[in-house]
């Protein structure tokens, strides 16, 4: 057991501290959004004892689960919405909050992310995109920009990259949000806005894995892929003025959606009361 | 109807949560849970498949709630590695399969007893489990009270392995009071008990209560944190996971027996089968054949003592069911004397008849 | 094979354990044993971590080398333990078996009071950095001192296992690694 | 005050790369993991943007107010 005084006092406040350090490969994004979540955390003054986190399989579902205090539920690869779907219906009063990788929330769990965001259920959902399966040791992702070489794609990827956070926001999604690990403030306040939001929020981080994506693409230093996203990123609301042709290869960054449909459990909560007072009378 | 009876069994065990995906034969549960759940204040959620239906009950447990799904073979497939994660998890809840005749889609309409052995051995892992079988509508609403009492004694998934000939069956049912009904509370225990060890059956703390609750289906320590390097950890939980199962099967087992004199010939059977088979062994006594009848009520753990004990009476057995011999094949297990299977596939079930000849030709 | 059999000759099989963080060549190094064995005309094995296993503080592979056919595949001790970490050092050291050699990077492993009797002591990271401008090589400078010290394949093989195994740009400078470590090594003996 | 924890610290340099004033740059020093610590070379210079503090993948900065 480490001495308190060394950590950071959100740390203590929020984290599983004997776990720490990570493991995280050096200069792995996941360690960015941690630290921008715990920040988020904070600022919003939120008791640990009202978090739910609700986690896949992958390196970044390894984020809350451990280090985050709070009721977790580290599930299947693929289905921590769903998980959490049932958590969420039962404990409407607590945030229920999903971190998960690009793989399992876009590849494996993909039906899931749609319709939880179809239904507007009331759940944060940060899907951490390295555009690799990273655990297993860097193979072809949904979220793998085309023509990268991986374990799987030994000749080059033949697949585009799915862009999440647009499906998620054509499906119905209350709030939808994409930031990098380079924009770490703007992350922070979208993930505080996600986790202010009533309805299905979704913030997509594109986070560097400089080891098991960065050996395929010669990219060994967290730093290389901070300075790709720097070059890379469009904000949204310049995006929409360019044609599709400008925008390859680009991240799209800012907020993508915001809208105020009604929200999946407190619809549930209703039909129980309208049923309840249907029978009194 | 066996489906109806089904969903009513859970209304009465208190159950507040079910999550679904319509299948033929089980849609009706569904539809009688969404009915019914609002009037006491339960959610029903359709789900998009059936992955996303056993993910969903889970979660609604650790978030206090009492919850079923329920499906047929397809979805019964698609649900196994999840019914890893509950056992792995100790989440109790209830999993309704009425089969129906494979494999793949097979005759979606039809009845079948093929995922008895799916039931047993369908998820990864060294694991017991605990699936009972209804022989009737009424048996049905009792079982499934059964199964959520059982998941709560022994925190794990309990199935209800029915079959879509009891599941699309009208008869006759009688609710009991609910005062007559007795529950399996679920057990907890103070804050700081640790809710994966400590015991056989470990008290359970469910999230919201403060206490940081982590679960994971990856090998864990007794406080719940992740383990998966050390070798005695995962031992240790594996072995206590299958002892719990185990060690009390002489709890959990539940058969009827209907013994004779002199029977030289037994009849091993269960759900659906058990009625013409009780039907059969009813006529050939009339007939003067002297015959044993023994039916299992739950198929795992497997009664093996009252096999055994059937054994020993009788010089051979006949294990009517609707499969080419999933069943007959774990009575081996259990007897040196011939068991010959008397299967019947395609979606037809055995007749009183055929299964009367049988007893004769070998009593 | 000259060079190799100094402690071949007492010992005709030699679990060597190699051990460190992710990210330090741990895995590699154990694979270019197993290479080298295997050119020499003995029989090999290797086994390593995998997954989030093999990025934390507790990274192994481990080179089983033998004479004849190998039949315990997971040996319960190793006749020596390389750690390139504390926190290996300590996962592992329990797996050293007794008169087993310990071969530690000395800037990162304490071995403490319980210190084998046959340790041997490099500053491999900082011989990496200082002197080739990459503490990655730390693995090579580590090989070269851990064979010279055991003798149990031949130097020939390993350096042509190096050159097989790592990217042609910087071949010349991993063997370099090696030879220095190797040196420093003979000078122990 | 830049305070640095040294037993979190993975050495990947994401704050020596992207401190604005360069306030932090690589060092000799190396931790008991072997990994290579950033100093504070320039304290001086820093302006308490928490950058470094938020971008740092191991919680092993944090700026304070001296």
């Amino acid at each position: 057991m480490k001495e308190d005084k060394i950590f950071h006092p959100r740390a203590n406040k929020y984290l599983r501290t004997e776990m720490l350090p990570t493991a995280f490969c050096p200069g792995c994004g996941c360690g960015t959004v941690l630290n921008g979540f715990l920040q988020a955390l904070d600022e919003l003054k939120l008791d640990p004892k009202e978090l739910v986190f609700v986690t896949g399989i992958g390196c970044s579902s390894w984020i809350p689960s451990p280090y985050f205090k709070g009721d977790t539920l580290h599930t299947t690869h693929g289905r921590p919405i769903a998980f959490a779907t049932g958590v969420k219906v039962m404990k409407p009063d607590m945030k229920v909050i999903v971190i998960a990788g690009d793989g399992d929330i876009a590849g494996i769990g993909g039906n899931h992310l749609i319709h939880a965001a179809r239904r507007n259920i009331d759940i944060s959902v940060f899907m951490v995109n390295n555009w690799n399966y990273g655990m297993t040791g860097g193979q072809v992702s949904p979220t793998t920009p085309f023509g990268v070489r991986t374990g799987t794609t030994p000749y080059g990827s033949a697949e585009h990259q799915l862009e999440a956070a647009e499906v998620v926001a054509a499906a119905g999604a209350n709030y939808v949000a994409r930031w990098t690990t380079y924009h770490v403030f703007p992350m922070v306040k979208a993930m505080q806005e996600a986790l202010r939001v009533k309805g299905f929020s979704f913030v997509e981080i594109i986070a560097q894995c400089p080891v098991s994506y960065g050996k395929m693409v010669k990219m060994r230093r967290g730093s290389d892929f901070l300075k790709l996203y720097k070059e890379k990123s469009v904000k949204v609301e310049k995006a929409r003025q360019m044609s599709d042709e400008e925008l390859e290869g680009k991240i799209v960054v800012g907020k993508l959606k915001e809208r105020k449909r009604t929200e999946f459990v407190s619809t549930l909560r209703q039909i129980n009361e309208r049923f309840r007072q249907e029978l009194a009378n | 109807m066996g489906d109806e009876a089904a969903a009513y069994g859970a209304l009465y065990a208190g159950c507040n949560f079910f999550a679904g995906y319509p299948i033929t034969p089980a849609s009706e549960i569904a539809e009688v849970m969404a009915r019914e759940l609002p009037r006491s204040d339960g959610y029903y959620v359709q789900m998009e498949d059936e992955i996303s239906s056993i993910s969903a009950i889970i979660g609604a447990v650790w978030a206090g709630g009492k919850a079923m799904t329920a499906t047929s073979g397809p979805g019964f497939s698609l649900m196994q590695e999840n019914i890893g994660y509950a056992i792995m998890t100790e989440t109790p809840c209830v999993l309704v399969n009425v089969q129906r005749s494979g494999p793949s889609t097979g005759q979606a309409t039809k009845p079948a007893q093929g995922d008895v052995l799916q039931a047993r051995w369908g998820t990864h892992g060294d694991h017991e489990i605990i699936a009972l079988s209804p022989s009737s509508v009424q048996e049905t609403f009792s079982l499934t009270i059964e199964a959520f009492n059982l998941s709560e004694k022994y925190r794990t998934l309990v199935i209800l392995l029915m079959d879509g000939e009891i599941g699309h069956l009208r008869e006759n049912i009688t609710f009991p009071p609910l005062e007559e009904i007795t529950l399996q509370e679920r057990k907890t225990g103070p804050a700081d008990a640790p809710s994966f060890g400590g015991a056989a059956v470990p008290p359970m703390s469910t999230f919201g209560q403060g206490r940081f609750v982590h679960v994971t289906g990856s090998t864990h320590k007794e406080n719940g944190m992740r383990d998966v390097s050390t070798q005695s950890v995962h031992q240790e939980l594996v072995t206590r996971l299958c002892g719990k199962i185990r060690d009390a099967r002489g709890e959990i087992w539940r058969i009827e027996e209907d013994y004779m004199p002199g029977a030289k010939v037994g009849v091993l059977t269960y759900g659906a089968t058990a009625r013409p088979a009780k039907g059969a062994v009813l006529e050939a006594r009339r007939q003067g054949t002297a015959v044993d009848f023994l039916r299992l009520i739950s198929i795992w753990p497997f009664p093996e003592e009252a096999v055994r004990k059937l054994a020993d009476r009788v010089d051979v057995i006949l294990v009517p069911e609707m499969n080419l011999g999933q069943i007959s094949r774990e009575v081996e297990r259990f007897t040196s004397k011939p068991v010959l299977p008397i299967s019947r596939i395609g979606g037809v079930i055995h007749r009183v008849e055929e299964i009367k000849d049988e007893i004769i030709a070998n009593g | 094979m000259k060079d190799s059999g100094r402690n071949w000759r007492i010992e005709r099989k030699m679990n060597i354990r190699f051990s460190g963080f992710g990210g330090q060549g741990i895995i590699l190094s154990g694979y270019i044993f197993g290479t080298a064995a295997v050119n020499d005309g003995k029989s090999a094995l290797q086994t390593q971590s995998y997954g989030s296993e093999s990025r934390g503080g507790g990274c192994r592979s481990d080179v089983l080398v033998s004479q004849e056919e190998i039949y315990d595949l997971g040996p319960s001790k190793f006749d020596v333990l390389v750690a390139l970490s504390q926190s290996a050092y300590n996962s592992y050291i329990g797996s050293l078996g007794k008169g087993g050699i310990l071969l530690v990077d000395e800037d990162l492993v304490d071995p403490g009071s319980h210190t084998p009797p046959k340790t041997h002591k490099i500053k491999a990271t900082d011989i990496a950095f200082k002197k080739f401008g990459n503490k990655i090589m730390a693995n090579m400078v580590m090989m070269g001192f851990v064979n010279s010290i055991l003798g149990v394949i031949s130097k020939e093989s390993l350096k042509k296992a190096i050159r097989d195994n790592v990217a042609e740009e910087t071949a010349e400078s991993n063997l370099q690694a090696f030879d220095e470590g190797y040196r420093m090594g003979k000078e122990i003996n | 005050m830049i305070t640095i924890n040294e037993e979190l610290c993975k050495g990947c340099e994401i704050c020596t790369d992207f401190c604005p004033k360069k306030v932090l740059a690589s060092s000799n020093t190396i931790n008991k993991k072997g990994y290579y610590l950033p100093a504070a070379t320039h304290k001086d210079k820093c302006t308490g943007c928490r950058l470094c503090e938020l971008m740092c993948p191991e919680l092993a900065i944090l700026i304070s107010k001296e």
